[in-house]
């Protein structure tokens, strides 16, 4: 049972998972996003392999309209 | 002023050039289908973009779908940050989400006027500029910060007109003429500019470019504002270029001053 | 505001659309080819004229050599007129010399300002638009002059931004924005517009026209810069039809408020 | 300037010295006491009324029993005429009313900007000057206007600053320079000034003086603003005769320029 | 706005009271006579004062042999200082010379446009506050770097009005009134006021006090115009303090609007 | 029985009256007002003689406060 | 012999002369003008009729560039 | 004998002086001024007893006119 925080909201997976299934799960496509993993940013080719366990804090960033 | 040398070519900054001299600014539009369109209409080669947290339970991202990245060059701001720190942060978190390493610097502690802070500025500056960023650090019309900011290597500097979304214009004439004199950089007017007239404006004094968001975004017809935003731009560097005629106490006679029947 | 029920449609003058809301005076370009030039470079359909005796001794006309006045409306002024009568003269004088029946009305007994008489003006407005023409008056930024001379029956009112060939702009702003306001007739602002960004604010004001002549006539490039003044016009028009944001004191975010990564 | 001449002496209007160049209007006071503290306070030596029909079941008249007559000059206005019979018939009962012959003259057909019509007033004048009135006329800031009243005979031209009760000050800077330099009479600015430091503007342009009614009659409180507007008046006037340093683009120290520990 | 509760009270700046509201400075003055002279008509309580070599072929003090010191805060500027390290050497010389530990930070790298440098003048301010100095330091009109410095411990901020010796006035209207809006520090306007109605405008504000020198020594008469500005800071004042109506559009007539003969 | 428009307003009055006794029934102190009797200005000098007759207008004006 | 002043000159001709005469001898073409006798308008359909005589003051008037 | 820089010039005296020494020399009344030896203060008290020796760098200051 991992908790992870996810942009301020704790949430509850039953295993660690890779950044890339984190995602996926979220519905998120990776191709427009920016991870942060505990203050550093994770590199999207990284994204399959990056491990995000019990504890971590994770920032999804996407661009939005801004002037 | 050397910048006056290729008054008549394109916009470059960083070595890059652009055929346009309005960015645009994404935010506050209707909807992303009227912000297609007014990007259309604007004729801007350079939009700028926020970066904020992907909503977990609405995670479609609507703005990129809109956009067709390949025509623009997306500048990403540091709107939010309070600091060098959060900015610099942002920049990374921007580039790493697939911006080219462009960054529209804005550090403002008050969310009230939205003003930047001088200080912080430079010191995010210094280190984005040894990250290998292109700086394009929002200011307030400061001649000496600007210089500061170039001297840095910021690839232009921004200052404000007014208060960022105020559409009072270019209240700050006299400083913003001297950034202009002294810049080695282009200048680009940011914030405040709320009709095309104040564009106008700003590139007859020399600007090499202007920065709108609001007054187009928030127009009653955002499309055809967006067209009138070129035209006022592309207006005043053609005078400034064409060379403007000195104002006058005196009034001068446009008819032949040889009095009646002479 | 009746006035801007055809707000998308072209100027009206007397019942004649015209498709560009920027008239172009013919003094002191520096030859008939550089003003026949910048006239084509404006889009102008309406350019003024002056009215001078022939010189015995250098008969030949250079103007309408240059000017193909099939497609302008020829627009001849009073200039020179001191008073009502010379004024009738000169509009008679004009017809006879194959003008159709319009005349730009201005009498300016001080040769220094060369700022017109309201009282005189009016006068010689009364008597024209009694023999038919179609009078266009120049006057100060008069609001009550204004209404009493379009209920005199003249076809528009010309209030000045500033004093003749001065560059100087909109100084008038309050008042002709009065006139604007009570006007049934088109306002044109004529007069002191040195730079595109004024012909910009006058229409953004919700001028229906402005003419211009010493900024384009002299400028370092007059084509170049009758072309900025079409553009200048066209944005403050599209501006004002496309509705402008107002002008706030507090700034107003472009980028999202959530703050920093929230 | 003539004008300029006597610039350390009293304001002369038609042969009659008055120390104080600030007029104080006696309308929209919140009740005559304070009226007659402002008035006291404020130094003014010509005081502007205007002529109403008593109402005949509240006979009693409030405004002169607040007001010493012997200490002001009572200058009625002809406030509420349309035209110049209107205007002609109240100048006769402020006459016969017991003032002396003096009229401020306003002729204001729209009652939303309350804006002078000149032709009316130009009659008006020379009739009223044909008998004997001594005549100040309010009008907008029209230079030939203001010649040809001053050619007709009035004592004084009383130009707009901006529409009257805006308090926005001095707009039509301009045109009131351009009377100031013209004109051979006391120019006296009118209506629009909102704050000292609009009357001290208009003094150092050079008026002869300055009339102030709403922004003393409705401020928190009268009495100081009345204060208040008497210090910007003489701040202003003392300035114009002093000589004021021109206005320059560049920077000139203060300080040595030896530079640091030079 | 705390600051506008003690309105009616004195100048406090550090917990010292001043009567007067204008601080004059000692550049420039013909003669060491017209400058005394000048000091006393202007009422100021603080002058401020440079620091220089002597020079060692003609050392005799004229300054210190004009004025009276024990009449005066003599309070001496960092002028020719180009970085904070010059201006904490030059504050702490001042200190070493008999001045109190009071100063007027400058810092002005560009000899051109006399413009302050926001990083240096901030480093220098934190350094001065530590050594138990009271600091004034001058400013661009940029809202956050005030706060920033105020957060320091400066005992005020003093925000430019247009650059130094320009006589333009308050050219930076906007961001001052927001300086003025946000400061818990007294605000002093110093540097461009060039006339008695620039000072009271600035007063009008909301301004604590202003800041003049070049406007003084230079006029034609400076001890007229040293009488003329103090009459303009307190009109500024007194208003601010009574209440200044605001700004209307629509005209509000001053008489009553009953019509004619109603 | 006379019938005289005094400011607008119709007023009666039994027999034709002076201006000046006209101000005093009124109440108004005739030292503070202008009379016109049908467009004419009275003088002030002439209020005791200047008799008022039926079907006459008459406007009664003082100064109030203006700008 | 005629004096004819035109435009503030003396003239002379041998005999009086139309006002088409008087255009084609200055080398003026009539289309683009306008022409004053004695501060009345010569129509142009009356140039060829119109005689000149002596003491006639004549005025001729073109465009020229103007604001 | 002993150079000393002085506001910039070389000066030389015979042997080393006191700060109040030198001020006195060259007419400076030493209470309007503050002085700099080798960039450090010495504060006013210090005058007399302050040796200026050769090589030493001096800067002596005043309040003038400024803005």
């Amino acid at each position: 049972m991992v908790e992870i925080q996810i942009n301020g909201e704790k949430r509850h997976w039953d295993r660690p998972v890779t950044v890339f299934a984190l995602l996926e799960t979220l519905g998120i496509c990776s191709e427009a996003v920016a991870v942060e993993k505990n203050l550093r940013i994770v590199p999207r080719d990284q994204f399959a392999r990056e491990m995000i366990c019990d504890g971590d804090t994770i920032e999804i960033i996407r661009m939005v309209g801004g002037g | 002023m050397k910048r006056k040398m290729n008054a008549e070519g394109p916009l470059i900054i960083a070595g890059r050039a652009f055929g346009s001299r309005l960015l645009l600014g994404t935010g506050k539009f209707s909807s992303p289908q009227v912000m297609k369109d007014a990007l259309n209409a604007s004729g801007a080669e350079i939009v700028t973009v926020a970066l904020r947290r992907v909503e977990l339970d609405n995670a479609q991202d609507t703005l990129l779908n809109a956009v067709d990245i390949s025509r623009y060059l997306l500048l990403p701001n540091t709107s939010g940050a309070r600091n060098a720190e959060e900015a610099v942060r942002l920049a990374r978190l921007a580039k790493a989400a697939g911006c080219e390493p462009w960054v529209k610097l804005e550090i403002t502690p008050d969310p009230h006027y939205l003003l930047p802070d001088p200080v912080e500025t430079l010191k995010a500056a210094e280190i984005l500029v040894k990250e290998g960023f292109t700086v394009l650090p929002y200011i307030n019309a400061d001649p000496v910060l600007a210089k500061r900011l170039e001297d840095a290597g910021t690839a232009t500097v921004m200052p404000l007109g007014s208060p960022i979304g105020s559409n009072r214009g270019v209240k700050t004439r006299e400083l913003i003429e001297i950034i202009i004199e002294k810049a080695g950089v282009p200048v680009i007017v940011d914030a405040g500019l709320g009709a095309p007239s104040h564009a106008a404006e700003a590139m007859e004094m020399g600007a090499d470019a202007v920065l709108v968001n609001t007054a187009v975004a928030v127009a009653g017809d955002p499309i055809a504002m967006a067209r009138a935003f070129k035209k006022g731009v592309e207006a005043g560097r053609d005078a400034f270029v064409a060379g403007l005629g000195i104002q006058r106490k005196r009034a001068e006679a446009s008819s032949p001053l040889t009095g009646f029947l002479r």
